[in-house]
Formats: C-alpha cells, sequence, structure tokens
C-alpha cells in the first residue's frame, strides 16, 4: 500500500480498517543467498539496498529482539556530514545525501529535519581545529559555515555568552544537518525491504555460526538452522559476541551511552548544538521534547542502562552550556550499547572468512550511517568489492597503520 | 560497580573518582615479539558479555591502577585487586 | 644586595579584609605548615609507615600505598626535612611539598553535613573514625581529607585549587553560615 | 459551582488561609492543599489542553502520575513548565498558567485538530508530507512541533541554586505510607542508620485519606505519632518532599529533594532543590500501588477521575470534586469510595460495576447497576452524566463526577530499573517486581498486600529481616490495631465494550484504543513497537496510570495474556527530575574547578589579558597604554624578547620528580630518545610515544642526582602524562625501583628569555650563570641572593638565550616582581602565552597544534630523535608499520606567503596550484599560523605530503570557510636562527 495523503484520506473513510502490516512477521526458509544478522537501522538498510539496487532478493534479517530494538531505537536522531578526514568525509556525505532522498526513496516519511548542526568553540584552538575541519568538509563539497560569536548570538541568543567557564567563541555550522526521527527510519527501511521481498524474521537468536571447509554455510538460531551463501554481520554493540562464535578478532568494546530527554516544551530550540567543552550534543524533537547527550559511561558494558554519576554530568555540561535548560526537567535516560572501535571510526570489510562480511564500529555516530552503511554493505555484500566511499574502513587498518583518528586519542575506545 | 567501587587502599568510592584505562587481561609482549602479538596487544579486544578485567584508575583516591573483575552485563564487581601486585602474580 | 622575599599564600586574595567573627562551624586556612611527601623505597615500605607513625612531631596522612603526606606545624620545610631524613634514612624519598599544598581546617556541629555535599566517603565515625585519612575528590577537586576529631577535618588540596575549593566549601556551608579566616 | 470545600475535614490548615493565582483569577486555598485541591475547592476542575487533539482537560489523580493536570508555575525565570497540579504544594503567592492552548483555556483554536482525529491517528505523518520535499522543514515540521509540547520554557539564567548531597545508611525506605513508616520505625528502633524519603510534603501517605482508625485513633495521627518518634531517633534522617527517582548499581539510588520550591521567593542560603546519592546497604520500596483509570468512552472529560483521588480529596484535602458522583468501578475501592464520599454528604448518583456479582457494600440507597459499562460520557467542558450500557440497553446517568477504578498496580518502577523485567501475577492481575537481589525489597502495596493491617505487618517484617540480616537485633513489638477491613479484588478490565466515542489510555498523549487497534494491524503489536508507533506511555507521566491498560488492550486483541505482551522498560527517572538539581552546583563559572598559577597575581597587575587554558587561566599578553589590539601587545613582546628580554609564566607546565635506582632506566623506556646516560645536572628534549607510535607528548628531562629526576609536561597533557607514567610503572613495569610525585604546585615556574637574559638572572642569582659555567641545557639548583633556593634551567622555547627559574610557589611573585626591577634596565618586558607561541613558531617547534594525536616523530621532523638502538621503548613495535612510514605521509614545512602582505591563518588546506579543490588533491593543511614581527610578515606551520622534498614549491593555502587563497612558498619551519647561534650565546 503505497502512502499518501491520499491514502490517509481514504482510509480513514472507511473506518481506518484496511492499513495492512508495514512487514510481514516472516518464517525462516531452509537458505537464503545472504542472511544479515542484526535487524536494525544498519541490518534492515543493508538488505533493502541489496534487494532494490543490487539484485539480491533472497535476503533474510534475522533480529533477537524486535525489530529496531538496538541503537536505531535509542540513540539522538542526530544526522550530519561533518567530518575531518578522508577517511570518513567522504562516506558520511555519501550518507548524508541519501539522506535527502530517504523519505521518497522508502515512500515513508523519516522527518528528516535539516535544521542544522552547530558545533561551538571555546578557544582559539578549537576554532583552528574546527576551521581545519570545515575545509576538508568544503574539500568533499560539503557545505560548512563559521559562525562567529556576535552572529551566533543573533542566531541562539540563549546560550551562556556571560558566565561560561569557557567562553563560547563561535560556532561550526552545517546548515544541511540536521535530525531525523529515529524508529521510522529502521521502520521505513523494514517495509521497503519487505516489499522487494526481503524476509524480516524478529526474535530470532543466532546462536552459532556454522563452517565447512573455512566457509560460513549457515547459522544455528533460536528458529532452528538456516543456511546461506553469504552471512553479514551488522551486530554493533552485539558484534564482538557474534564475531566469536566465527573466532574473529575484533578491535571493538562495547560501551553504554546515554541519552535523555526532557518533557515536552514549546518549541524553543531550533538547532541542534554541540557543546564543545565537553560532549554535551541537544536538538528539539517535533514532539517537544529535548533530545540530548554526552560522553560515553566509560567502562565496557552489555547493559542497556547508564550510571548516574555520567548523567549528573551531562547536566552539569548542559546548564553550562544553556543555563536556561535548568528548571527544564529531564523526563527519562535510557542507554545503548556502543560498538565501539580502537580509532572511533567503523568497519566495513570483508573478514577471515571468505562469505562472512563485518559491519561495526560505529562508536556514537551509527544513526547518521544508516543509509550509507546499508548501501556500502551491500555493495560490498553483492559485488565483493568495496564501495569507493568505504575504502578506508577496512579492518586491516590497524595492522597496515592507517587508523582513522578523528578525535586523535589514539587506541583507547573510551577516548573517542 | 558502575557506581561505586571499592579501592583496597581507599575503601568503597564512588565511580567518579575513577578514570578507566581498559583491558587489564592483556600483556604487553615483548619487544621482539611479533606484529599480529603487537597488533592484538594495541587494537584486539575479547570484549566478553560476562566477566572481565579492566584497569580502573583510582585518580581522586590513591593514582593506584586497579584491577577490577566485573561482569559487563550484570554491572556486578567480583574482585578488585592492586594492579602492580596482579600484574606480578600474572608474570610481567 | 640580599633579598628577603615575601612568601604570599594561595588565599591572600580571598581572605583580604577583616575576618567576620566565626561561627559555630568555621573554616580555618593554615598558615606556614611544612608539608612533605614521603615515598618509601622499594620494599621499605612497612618500616617506612612504622617509623613516621613513631612520633607526635608531625601528622602523617595516608596518600597511597608506601606515600603519605607528612604536616608539621612545628618545622620548617628544611627543618622537616632534616627530620624525616634522619628519622627514615635510605629509606624514603622526602619531597618538599610546603608550598604545593594549602589547608583547610573544618569544624563544627554541621561539619559531616557540609562535607556530604562534595565528598562521596562514609564520613560516619564508625566507618571513618578520628584519625583516619585518605585522599579523595571533594566535587570536582582531588584533596587529602583527615578526621582530626569528632566534628573536625582536615583537608589538604593542591595551591592551584584552593581558591576553587575555598569558593566550593563556603558554598557548602552557606546553609550552617560557615565563617573564614586565617588560623591563628 | 459544582466542586466545592466541604465545611469541615481534612488536613489543610483552615485557619491559615493562602492567596494564589491561576490564569489570572485571584484565589485562595489553605497551607497543605495542593494546587490542584486548591483548584478543586474553586470549582476550577479544567486545567489544561491535550497534546495532539486540544481536547478540554482536567484533574484526574492526586499525585505524581498525573497526566492532565500540568501547569506553569512561578513568574517570568521561575517558572515551571509542565508541573503536576497535583503535587505542587500551595503556597502564597503562586501563580500558576494553563498549557497548550491558545487563546485561552475556555477556547482553544487547536482543538480544531479533534475535528480532524480521523485523519491524524497513530503515525500518520509516517505516511504523509512528504511531497514537496522542501516543504517539511519550512511548512509541515514547524506546524506540528507549534502544535505539540506542552510548557513553554523560558530560556533564562535560573536565579535560584542547587546542590547535591551524599548520603549513607544501612536501610533506605522509599515511601512514607503505613508500610514505610512501621518498616523504618522497626529498624530505627533496633539501631539501624535509616533513611526514610517520600514525595509528598507530608509524611503517611495513604493514611492520610485514611477513614480507619489504627490503635484507636484516625491514621493519620497515628502517621504523626511515629514521625515523631522516628523523627527524635539520632540513627533516622527523615526527607519528605524527596523523590527517590532512581536505583543504580550497588544499591545507589538517586533522590531529589525539593527543600524550597513551596515559597514565593526562596532563601538564598538554601538551595531550592537538592540531589541526594544515598548509598544504602538495604532498601524498601513502600511505593504503595497505582489505582487503574478504566478505558470506556468519553473517560477523558474533566470530571472523570479516580475514585481513590476522590476520596483523597474529601478526606485530606476537605474538597468535593462534585456534588453527583458516579462510580465506574471492577472492583472493591470504587465502593469504597462512594462510602467515604457519602459520608461527606456527597450524592452518590450510582455505581457501575463491570463485573456480575460482588459483595462489596454500597453506600445506603446508592443503586448498583452490576454487569454494566459507561461507554460515553455527556457534558462540555465538564461532564454532566454518562451513558451506561447493560445488556443492550443504554441509561443516561446524570453526574458531575465519574469516579473510575479499575483496580491496582503495585508500583514497582524502582525495582525494575536496573534489567530485570516485571513479572506477571494472575492472581494479582498486574505486573510485579521480580526477585531482583537481597538488597532491595518491596513491602505493603508493592508488594501486592492491599490491606491496611497487611502493610503495617509487612512493613514491620521485612524490616525485622534486614535488621537481622545486617546484625541487628529487631524488637518483637505487637502491631497497631486495625479494625476489619474490606476484601480488596478487582476483576481485571482492560477496554469497557461499547464504547461509543474516544476511549482514551494515554490521556496525555492523546492515544485511544483504536490507535492501539491500528498498530496492531500494521505489526506493531509488540508493546514497545506499540508504544513508539502510538506514543502511548511516553508522555510526563511515563505512561503510569495508561501502560497496564496497553498492554492489556494489546494482550486482548493479540489473544494473549497480558504476562504474554510484558511491559515496556523502566527507567529512570521515576517522575521528571530538573536539569538544575541534577547539575547541582557545577555550573557557569564553576562548571569545572579553576586553576590558578601562583604568579596569576603578578600578572593580574601587570595588566595581564587571561585566557582558559584546560583548568588553568595563563596570560595570553600585557597590553600596554595605546595599545589597541592583542596583536599590537603580542608583536611588542615578541620584539622585546629578540631584541632585550622578557619573562614569562611558565608554572602552569606539568612538573614530575621521578626518584630510584631505576628511574633512568624507566625514563628510557618512556620516551623514545635515549636518555640513561644523561649526565647530572643536564636537561634533555624528550618525546614520548604512545604505545600505537604516535606523538604523546613533549617536555623536558632533568637530572638533577643520579636517581633523581625532574621531567616537565605541557600543561595540556600533564594530567595524561602523570597517568601515562603510573600505568607504566604500576602495570607495565611493576619491578622498576622509580618512585616518583607531581610538584607542580610546589614551584612557580619562570621563563626569561633574549639576548639579555643572562645579565638579569645574573642579578638576582647568587651562582655563576655564564655560559662555560652554565651552558646551554645545564639544570640544577642555585640560591638567589638572599638566601633562596631555586632551581634553575637553560632551555628554551624562543630560540632566544633563555632560562627557566623555579622558585618554591609562595615566592613567585616576589621573585617576578623582582625580576622586572632589576630587568627595567635591561629593558625587560613580561609577555604571554601569545607572544610565546610566535616565538617558537618563528623557530619551527611543534606544540599540541602539531602533535595532534595522529603524527609520528619523523611527521614532524623529529625522526632522528627516536632511538634505534633501544631494546624497548612504548610505542617502538608500532611505529614500524607500514602506514606509519609511507613516503607520502604528510610532513612538518614551513609556509611564507609569496605575497608577503597576504596571511595564512591555521585550518586552511593545501592544494597545488591549478588543482581543483577534492578530498582527493588535498594535499595537507596549516596547523599553526602567526604574524612574524621578526620577518614583518604572515608564516605558518603545515603538513604537506612529502613536504620535505618540496622546499620552494609554491602551494595554494585554500581556506573555503573564509573565501580565501593565497599562494604560500613551501620552506624549512625554522624561519629565524636556523643555526641556533641565539640560543648558544
Amino acid at each position: 500500500m503505497r502512502y499518501s495523503a491520499f491514502s490517509i484520506v481514504k482510509n480513514a473513510l472507511s473506518g481506518n480498517l484496511k492499513w495492512k502490516p508495514q512487514w510481514r512477521q516472516a518464517e525462516p526458509k531452509s537458505h537464503y543467498d545472504v542472511l544479515i544478522v542484526g535487524g536494525g537501522g544498519h541490518g534492515l538498510a543493508t538488505a533493502y539496498y541489496l534487494a532494490k539496487e543490487f539484485g539480491v532478493k533472497n535476503v533474510a534479517v534475522l533480529e533477537k529482539g524486535y525489530l529496531g530494538s538496538g541503537n536505531v531505537g535509542r540513540n539522538t536522531t542526530i544526522v550530519r556530514s561533518n567530518y575531518m578526514l578522508p577517511g570518513n568525509e567522504p562516506f558520511y556525505e555519501f550518507s548524508m545525501k541519501l539522506w535527502e532522498g530517504l523519505e521518497r526513496e522508502l515512500n515513508y516519511n523519516v522527518m528528516l529535519s535539516q535544521r542544522g548542526v552547530i558545533m561551538l568553540y571555546h578557544s582559539d584552538g578549537q576554532r583552528d581545529a574546527y576551521i581545519r575541519r570545515g575545509n576538508a568538509m568544503w574539500m568533499e563539497g560539503v557545505a560548512a559555515e563559521l559562525i562567529e560569536r556576535d552572529q551566533l548570538k543573533k542566531m541562539i541568543p540563549f546560550l551562556n555568552y556571560d558566565h561560561a567557564r569557557y567562553p563560547i567563541l563561535g560556532g561550526l555550522l552545517q546548515r544541511r544537518a540536521g535530525t531525523a526521527r529515529h524508529d521510522a527510519v529502521a521502520w521505513g527501511y523494514a517495509r521497503g525491504a519487505d516489499r522487494h521481498g526481503v524476509d524480516i524474521i524478529e526474535h530470532c537468536e543466532v546462536t552459532a555460526i556454522r563452517r565447512e571447509n573455512g566457509i560460513v554455510t549457515g547459522v544455528e538460531t533460536t528458529k532452528g538452522f538456516i543456511g546461506c551463501g553469504k552471512l553479514a554481520l551488522a551486530a554493533a554493540g552485539n558484534t564482538s559476541r557474534v564475531g566469536e562464535m566465527a573466532d574473529l578478532k575484533l578491535p571493538i568494546e562495547s560501551h553504554v551511552l546515554q541519552a535523555f530527554v526532557t518533557e515536552g516544551l514549546k518549541p524553543c530550540i531550533d538547532h541542534v548544538i554541540v557543546y564543545g567543552g565537553g560532549h554535551f550534543y541537544i536538538s528539539q524533537s517535533d514532539k517537544g521534547g529535548l533530545v540530548f547527550g554526552a560522553e560515553i559511561d566509560g567502562y565496557t558494558s552489555y547493559a542497556q542502562r547508564g550510571n548516574l554519576a555520567t548523567a549528573e554530568h551531562v547536566m552539569e555540561e548542559g546548564v553550562t552550556m544553556i543555563p536556561g535548560l535548568s528548571r527544564v526537567r529531564v523526563l527519562r535516560s535510557w542507554a545503548g550499547v556502543m560498538d565501539m572501535s580502537m580509532d572511533g571510526s567503523p568497519i566495513i570489510d570483508r573478514t577471515p572468512i571468505d562469505n562472512l562480511y563485518l559491519n561495526c564500529g560505529w562508536c556514537y555516530g551509527g544513526f547518521k550511517a544508516t543509509p550509507a552503511s546499508g548501501y556500502c554493505f551491500a555493495h560490498l555484500i553483492a559485488k565483493n568489492d568495496t564501495h569507493p566511499v568505504a575504502r578506508f574502513l577496512r579492518l586491516d587498518r590497524f595492522a597496515r597503520g592507517y587508523a582513522v583518528d578523528e578525535a586523535g586519542a589514539g587506541p583507547q575506545p573510551n577516548l573517542h | 560497580m558502575a557506581s561505586l567501587i571499592t579501592c583496597p587502599h581507599c575503601g568503597v568510592r564512588p565511580k567518579e573518582e575513577f578514570a578507566i584505562r581498559g583491558d587489564a587481561s592483556l600483556l604487553r609482549p615483548a619487544p621482539t615479539a611479533s606484529d599480529e602479538a603487537w597488533h592484538d596487544y594495541v587494537y584486539v579486544r575479547a570484549n566478553p558479555r560476562g566477566r572481565t578485567l579492566e584497569h580502573w584508575q583510582h585518580v581522586g583516591g590513591c593514582r593506584r591502577f586497579l584491577v577490577v573483575e566485573r561482569d559487563t552485563f550484570t554491572h556486578e564487581v567480583h574482585s578488585v585487586t592492586d594492579g602492580a601486585a596482579f600484574a606480578r602474580e600474572n608474570g610481567r | 644586595m640580599i633579598r628577603d622575599y615575601y612568601n604570599r599564600h594561595a588565599l591572600d586574595e580571598k581572605l583580604r579584609g577583616a575576618p567576620r567573627p566565626p561561627s559555630a562551624n568555621h573554616l580555618a586556612i593554615g598558615h606556614r605548615q611544612a608539608v612533605a611527601m614521603a615515598l618509601a623505597m622499594a620494599g621499605e615500605e612497612e618500616a617506612v609507615e612504622k617509623l613516621l607513625s613513631s612520633t607526635t612531631e608531625f601528622a602523617v596522612r595516608f596518600s597511597a600505598p608506601g606515600e603519605w603526606l607528612v604536616v608539621s606545624e612545628n618545622d620548617t620545610p628544611e627543618g622537616l626535612q632534616r627530620r624525616l631524613d634522619a628519622l627514615c634514612s635510605a629509606r624514603v624519598y622526602i619531597v618538599d611539598q610546603s608550598e604545593a599544598r594549602v589547608l583547610f581546617r573544618l569544624s563544627g556541629p554541621s561539619t559531616r553535613r557540609i562535607l556530604a555535599k562534595g565528598i562521596g566517603l562514609d564520613l560516619h565515625p564508625t566507618a571513618f573514625a578520628v584519625g583516619t585519612s585518605a585522599n579523595a575528590f571533594c566535587g570536582h577537586i582531588a584533596v587529602n581529607l583527615a578526621r582530626t576529631g569528632e566534628d573536625a577535618f582536615e583537608l589538604i588540596a593542591p595551591r592551584s585549587f584552593a581558591e576553587s575549593l575555598f569558593d566550593d566549601l563556603m558554598t557548602m556551608g552557606r546553609e550552617y553560615d560557615l565563617t573564614a579566616a586565617f588560623a591563628a | 459551582m459544582t466542586a466545592y470545600r466541604l465545611t469541615t475535614g481534612g488536613l489543610v490548615d483552615r485557619s491559615r488561609a493562602l492567596s494564589f493565582n491561576f490564569d489570572g483569577r485571584p484565589l485562595r486555598g489553605f497551607v497543605g492543599d495542593t494546587l490542584a485541591s486548591a483548584l478543586i475547592a474553586n470549582d476550577q476542575l479544567l486545567v489544561g489542553r491535550s497534546f495532539k487533539y486540544h481536547r478540554p482537560r482536567g484533574i484526574v489523580s492526586a499525585g505524581p502520575s498525573e497526566p492532565n493536570a500540568l501547569v506553569t508555575i512561578g513568574p517570568g525565570a521561575r517558572s515551571d513548565p509542565n508541573t503536576k497540579a497535583t503535587v505542587a504544594e500551595l503556597y502564597a503567592g503562586l501563580t500558576a498558567r494553563s498549557q497548550n492552548r491558545w487563546p485561552s483555556l475556555g477556547f482553544d483554536i487547536g482543538a480544531v485538530s479533534d475535528l480532524l482525529s480521523l485523519f491524524i491517528g497513530a503515525g500518520f505523518y509516517y505516511k504523509t508530507f512528504m511531497w514537496p520535499a522542501q516543504l517539511w522543514e519550512k511548512l509541515y515540521e514547524p506546524l506540528i512541533r507549534r502544535a505539540a509540547g506542552f510548557g513553554r520554557v523560558v530560556l533564562e539564567r535560573d536565579p535560584d541554586t542547587y546542590e547535591k548531597s551524599w548520603a549513607h545508611c544501612d536501610l533506605l525506605v522509599v515511601g512514607g505510607g503505613p508500610t514505610g513508616l512501621m518498616a523504618a520505625l522497626t529498624a530505627a528502633r533496633a539501631g539501624l542508620r535509616v533513611i526514610l524519603a517520600d514525595e509528598d510534603f507530608r509524611l503517611g501517605g495513604s493514611l492520610l485519606s485514611e477513614t480507619q482508625a489504627i490503635d484507636g485513633a484516625p491514621a493519620h495521627v497515628f502517621a504523626d505519632r511515629v514521625v515523631a518518634e522516628l523523627q527524635a531517633l539520632p540513627n533516622v534522617t527523615l526527607l519528605p518532599r524527596t523523590t527517590v527517582f532512581g536505583w543504580y548499581d550497588d544499591n545507589v539510588f538517586g533522590a531529589v529533594e525539593r527543600v524550597q520550591k513551596h515559597v514565593a521567593e526562596p532563601l538564598a542560603k538554601l538551595a531550592t532543590e537538592r540531589v541526594w546519592r544515598v548509598v544504602a546497604r538495604r532498601a524498601l520500596l513502600a511505593t504503595g500501588a497505582e489505582e487503574r483509570p478504566l478505558v470506556f468512552g468519553g473517560n477523558d472529560r474533566p470530571g472523570v477521575m479516580m475514585a481513590g483521588a476522590l476520596r483523597t480529596y474529601a478526606n485530606r484535602y476537605g474538597v468535593a470534586a462534585g456534588r453527583s458522583v458516579a462510580i465506574f468501578t471492577n472492583g472493591s475501592a470504587g465502593y469504597q469510595a462512594a462510602r467515604d464520599l457519602h459520608a461527606k454528604g456527597i450524592a452518590i448518583a450510582a455505581i457501575v460495576d463491570s463485573r456480575a456479582a460482588a459483595e462489596d457494600a454500597a453506600p445506603e440507597g446508592t443503586r448498583v447497576i452490576r454487569s454494566a459499562s459507561v461507554v460515553d460520557t455527556k457534558g462540555r467542558r465538564r461532564v454532566s452524566g454518562m451513558v451506561v450500557e447493560r445488556s443492550g440497553f443504554e441509561e443516561l446517568v446524570a453526574c458531575d463526577v465519574v469516579g473510575m477504578s479499575g483496580g491496582w498496580s503495585p508500583v514497582i518502577h524502582l525495582a525494575c530499573q536496573r534489567g530485570a523485567k516485571p513479572v506477571w501475577s494472575d492472581q494479582l492481575s498486574a505486573f510485579v517486581a521480580p526477585d531482583v537481589s537481597g538488597r532491595l525489597r518491596l513491602a505493603g502495596s508493592a508488594n501486592g498486600i492491599y490491606t491496611l493491617s497487611g502493610c503495617l505487618g509487612d512493613g514491620v517484617a521485612k524490616a525485622s529481616v534486614i535488621a537481622s540480616e545486617l546484625g541487628f537485633k529487631p524488637a518483637q513489638d505487637a502491631l497497631p490495631e486495625t479494625g476489619e477491613e474490606a476484601d480488596p479484588s478487582f476483576t481485571a478490565l482492560w477496554y469497557a465494550p461499547g464504547a461509543k466515542s474516544k476511549a482514551f489510555v494515554d490521556f496525555q498523549n492523546d492515544v485511544h484504543a483504536k490507535d492501539l487497534g491500528l498498530a496492531l494491524r500494521e505489526g506493531f503489536g509488540h508493546v514497545e513497537h506499540a508504544k513508539r508507533y502510538t506514543t502511548s506511555g511516553m508522555a510526563t507521566d511515563q505512561g503510569k496510570l495508561s501502560n497496564i491498560n496497553a498492554v492489556g488492550i494489546l494482550a486482548g486483541m493479540r489473544g494473549v495474556k497480558p504476562a504474554d505482551v510484558g511491559t515496556t522498560t523502566f527507567r529512570p527517572f521515576y517522575t521528571p527530575v530538573s536539569f538544575g538539581a541534577l547539575a547541582g552546583p557545577a555550573r557557569d563559572k564553576h562548571a569545572a574547578p579553576i586553576r590558578k598559577s601562583p604568579l596569576h597575581e603578578w600578572a593580574r597587575k601587570n595588566g595581564a589579558t587571561f585566557v582558559e587554558a584546560g583548568l588553568w587561566y595563563r596570560s595570553a599578553w600585557f597590553p600596554r597604554a595605546g595599545e589597541k589590539t592583542g596583536r599590537e601587545s603580542v608583536d611588542r613582546e615578541v620584539l622585546n624578547v629578540r631584541a632585550n628580554a622578557g619573562i614569562c609564566d611558565v608554572s602552569t607546565l606539568g612538573k614530575i620528580e621521578l626518584f630510584g635506582p631505576d628511574a633512568a632506566e624507566f625514563l628510557n623506556r618512556l620516551y623514545c630518545n635515549t636518555l640513561l646516560k644523561l649526565p647530572v645536572g643536564k636537561a634533555r628534549y624528550g618525546l614520548m610515544l604512545r604505545e600505537d607510535g604516535f606523538v604523546h607528548d613533549d617536555g623536558t628531562v632533568s637530572r638533577l642526582a643520579e636517581e633523581h629526576f625532574l621531567v616537565t609536561t605541557t600543561t595540556a597533557m600533564a594530567g595524561g602524562v602523570m597517568s601515562h607514567m603510573e600505568y607504566c610503572s604500576q602495570v607495565l613495569w611493576p619491578d622498576l625501583k622509580v618512585r616518583f610525585c607531581s610538584v607542580s604546585d610546589q614551584w612557580a615556574q619562570i621563563a626569561i628569555a633574549g639576548p639579555k637574559a643572562r645579565g638579569v638572572m645574573q642579578q638576582l642569582v647568587e651562582d655563576d650563570i655564564s655560559d662555560e659555567a652554565f651552558p646551554l641545557l645545564a639544570a640544577g639548583a642555585v640560591t638567589l641572593k638572599g638566601g633562596l633556593k631555586a632551581r634553575l634551567f637553560r632551555i628554551s622555547f624562543s630560540g632566544e638565550l633563555a632560562f627557566e627559574l623555579a622558585v618554591p610557589a609562595g615566592f613567585g611573585m616576589a621573585v617576578a616582581d623582582q625580576l622586572m626591577d632589576v630587568g627595567r634596565a635591561f629593558d625587560i618586558c613580561a609577555y604571554g602565552v601569545e607572544a610565546l607561541n610566535v616565538l617558537r613558531l618563528e623557530k619551527g617547534l611543534a606544540t599540541h597544534a602539531e602533535f595532534d594525536g595522529r603524527v609520528t616523530p619523523d611527521d614532524c621532523g623529529l625522526g632522528r630523535m627516536v632511538s634505534p638502538h633501544k631494546a624497548d621503548f612504548i610505542g617502538k613495535h608500532l611505529s614500524s608499520r607500514y602506514g606509519l612510514t609511507a613516503a607520502d605521509r604528510m610532513q612538518l614545512v614551513g609556509l611564507k606567503p609569496v605575497d608577503r602582505e597576504k596571511d595564512i591563518r591555521a585550518g586552511a588546506h593545501l592544494l597545488r596550484e591549478g588543482m581543483k579543490p577534492s578530498t582527493l588533491n588535498d594535499q595537507g593543511w596549516v596547523s599553526s599560523a602567526c604574524f612574524s614581527p621578526s620577518l614583518g610578515h604572515h608564516i605558518a606551520l603545515g603538513f604537506l605530503k612529502s613536504g620535505r622534498e618540496r622546499y620552494g614549491e609554491r602551494i595554494v593555502v585554500w581556506d573555503k570557510l573564509r573565501d580565501q587563497e593565497v599562494v604560500a612558498e613551501v620552506c624549512d619551519p625554522v624561519f629565524v636562527d636556523p643555526e641556533k647561534a641565539r640560543m648558544k650565546a
């Protein structure tokens, strides 16, 4: 059923009883050409592009929980392509472009809101680093603007210009960046993949990877054995656990990142604002809640819950950046398990096992990458060849000395 | 854990007194060890769901690196030992 | 040309002017103590601990295994160094910290409630008895905390943080009319 | 008038009236009222508009689960949006405003959306607004945003203050009702350190609304007695007005105390809110149970309220929500409410009971309609009647309030915040807490025990078990006497069949039963999907009333048990907590501690402009009269250092002293260059790598004695390097005999640089510091004239003849003053970090602008420092990886604009002349740039692919961000005195 204003009216007039499930509850077949482990944004996007762009239709997505129960449903919904390093920027810009056409591509309103992401700077050194980044963006053809303090005051008057511990000197703005409705991304890709024949199998946990002669032949699951021609992992925070089933040695640690939402408020914050004196970032959802977060809790964790000390620190940064937040009440906190890589950048690559493919290491940045991650991973799986924009995101980059270290923090995941 | 760590030197302390360095189960290879050994030491992590050993430095207290044996799913702490003592016992 | 240089206290600016008469809860800022860090040589930790606790000439504060802060009200920094050298010769390295640390002495009936606003330790007398000392965070600042009496604590903070810690303590104590002055 | 204040009764203080204001209307209430009870007393039941359909909404509950009665309280910068009127304690001068309505509460334009509700059901926005794309941000989204949201936030500086406090106890009791009070009392008498927290401003919980007697006294009198005893015990801390909002690992709880939210003008010496971090050996949740609403047609009309709330308003606050109350119930609680209201003289229009048979006693003369359902309500902005359906027949029952009672759900929120899922109980027809750990238990109604005597007894029993576990001996006191009690049973009813109009599940988010049906139809039947698709349970009440009904309805539609549907995840915060409270006092200038150099006052006295550097404030430059820009001052300072002399505060550098027989070996492994043979009395530049081979930090290493070293670090990395050294010494090489200690705060350190530096220094120093006696890189103790012991280092960061003098911190200012005094004859000036930066740039010295965590020593031209002979050092092995040694790596170069008038700025990228900008064509970037007063034009340092082979090449410095392109000449990074003659002078 195609979605449109017309379909809404038509269905309403028949009592809204004729809407169909947005995707089928598929039961697993015995064999698929491609099995994708992980029914989150990346797994579903991969399945969608495999079927739609690369003609691989005999595909199933296996999800151990409910669809979208991982990080796609527990992030702060930010979409941007303001990276500095050549290993990252072309990839994220490719993603940004896919975002811009996603609603029509999927016939699903993911509510992409290009309201602008601004990253504040508080010292000359930080400004110079942002200029370097802004120029790197321009090199890739991505518009960036340096907003100086006076201009910023007009644009965002409620920031802490006068009493801040670290003065707000300006910001780097990407106007095309913004937010999207996170759950809708998962549902939209699921619906799209389903329409192209992909089987989406929820509540189906992979328990083992079966190999014969060094090749993956299928997976054992809670719904029985499922055979496959190629196996693709998009398991985010659970990458190490799934990888272990195939004896993969991975440069990944799972960390917990909290996010928060306030009570609903009338429109007050029109951009995505990122504090440079810490990691704090905030935007307002269309429902009115202020959605925000900051750094990871710091220890490895598979529990989707956070720590009060970190939460308090996030609030400190918040009121330091926007004093007027002080009386706004925080409604809820939640947490996701991040697949933090050793250089803070993702991995989309083959593995030492010929028909096993890997997509992981998304750290904080997985949501914005969803379309490109799916596209590039599908490209890799279908053609056995790396998509050009993902050519630096290789698994062997650490051994070869080509880390893509955006933060310059070195091989300690909790510093990225 | 997550909220409190019992430092063997300073007693029960809140999480914010600690800085977390990472996996404590890794042994620094000999300088002559293979490229692979060095790669694995610096870049590869077992990342278990369950018990793990981690270095937490008590920066707000004695500044010792502690080896915290902890469950990454339940967040239960099983033991906390001094990092140097742990290192000696494990043959460094 | 002989010069006698003036030694400036880190809180000179903060405590300028005539002090208010001390209230029941009072913060006294130490002046002119000698402070040294004693670092036991490898294998000498226990011996040094014993030696340090064998005298009442100075106070000993636990910092880390084999590391203590030694505070003397009577010695000069050089004097303390000599005293410690004599006491534990060849077992310990002594690092003068007299200029690096500022002493805060907090006393009064509300002391525990004031400190609970910044320090995560359980300060109940059964958990942190008189005579106990340890490093801890007070808010965002690392201090050495010692209980010197039922309602008396001593905080030793790095000099560069002294003004910040002073401001924090005064904020923590405002509910109880905390006053502050240099110690007599 | 329908709602009114009863003439007698209640726990409000009728002798103390309070005036307050709602939507501009001056009203009066009493001490002891909540805003909600006072509004009801003033017949103001309509208090807000709903989220999506803008339907008029009234007060539903009497507690924190309130979905509708959200108001903004307080004026201007003190306004608190979305405050639940049902928990807001009334105070004199309170001003409240309704929300989400325009132009007024009575007439709201937004209500037109109610007419469109067929078209804007759950998830409608996912299916439309897609064409044309650019209209989303311009039109649709702003419309949606404006219609959504509730209160308005005033983004102004908050005049109030906040704080935090730690608390430690043997037992934390959450909830001060019958269970909690008895538990606290039992534990306290046994000697435990007890904290009792309750969100209400008065302790007693349900006892304050109870009509049953305890030990022969009214229940609230009993509560007061217990509270008085607890108050007198030294081992008890009572925290009323305190909500425990979260249960965290290790039995740590977060709680927020509203210290002064109930006053118009908070006292300055007190925080307005305080967040408690409670470390509890044991905790007991005595959080009670929540009465469930019923899902029936028209159940959102103002006047439809929880039956228990009606009881509370009548018994505790002495207010009646109406004159003729109808009850719709599925259990005994509805009857209890009817009896209590009836006893207060309020007419009971009818009791509609969904059950066929029940033992419950209705008040005398009350009509009870069994096996019946309410299918609709009537009335405009207030209910005037309800339509009752029984056996296919409909009847309109006139009433001005409908009290609904759908059974009970234990409040288990906190127990489920750490991953364990609630467990369905068939017996209780409710989700109960999972077995979480021995350290947290539930008691009383939270534990599914709904009788008063049961609660009192369970509180005692659980506290006794806990006391015994912790080694205390609880007394065996007799339980308080209670009278006979009604059987608290009910028969679950998730959805009252036959609804004639919208039957709301989630009032605040306007989710009605049909939305759940649509969700299921579209494949969103999983409870998490249904929540996310319909937004049920996502409002400010987090579904405290609605979630259980949503689960029941989904279960019914799916044909399974509620157990099979399960619940969504419970997460902090139990009720919303302000940013301000969670942030506490660490905000604004106090967001991070401020570190001050011992020379801070000296710099200030000399007119310094300060700049933040990590936690420090450093002097940036020292403007003089007539200098209009910082640049002018910096240029003067630089030229003066090159021509005469200058002094600069470098106290903020990290300084660490090391001791021990293995100190040299330790440092030798720590730095990539050789340090083992560093002679006593000498300093050496040291470069430290990370284990991955990239530069970590640089600094100097001085050998003060055979087994005594002093290392310096950069200001930024001081903490990181200390930690790194501790890691290496404790974890990697625990057998090396080395001890170390930070001496950063012990020494004031002053750089004295310039051709006249020695002349100045010799005025102060007793010792001979001639080039012969104290050559370049000499380091050691000196005595200042007058006897002050100091340390002197002949090191230079400016390329000039230079010293660094370290004196005990307290003497720093006096010595710096003296240097300025004696230096006057040598034309000395003070210079700041900006001039320092220009001086180093002219010398091509790398700092953290260059060491960005991605460069190797060789990239910076320091490759020769990496010792090829050492067996091991941090970073040795991985330095040899292909990517770190590739020929096309970017290398540090100097850049000079070909047109000397042009400027170059840091952050620009580098392009070959004539090449198009693209990521592929990117040749490098500018790391630092400045105007060089020594050369009279701009200079820069940058990283350029294979840069060292390209000296002399012209390159485009491409700064698109500022729309600037400058052609520069690639050159050696050392711009001034490459022979180092000046430094060696």
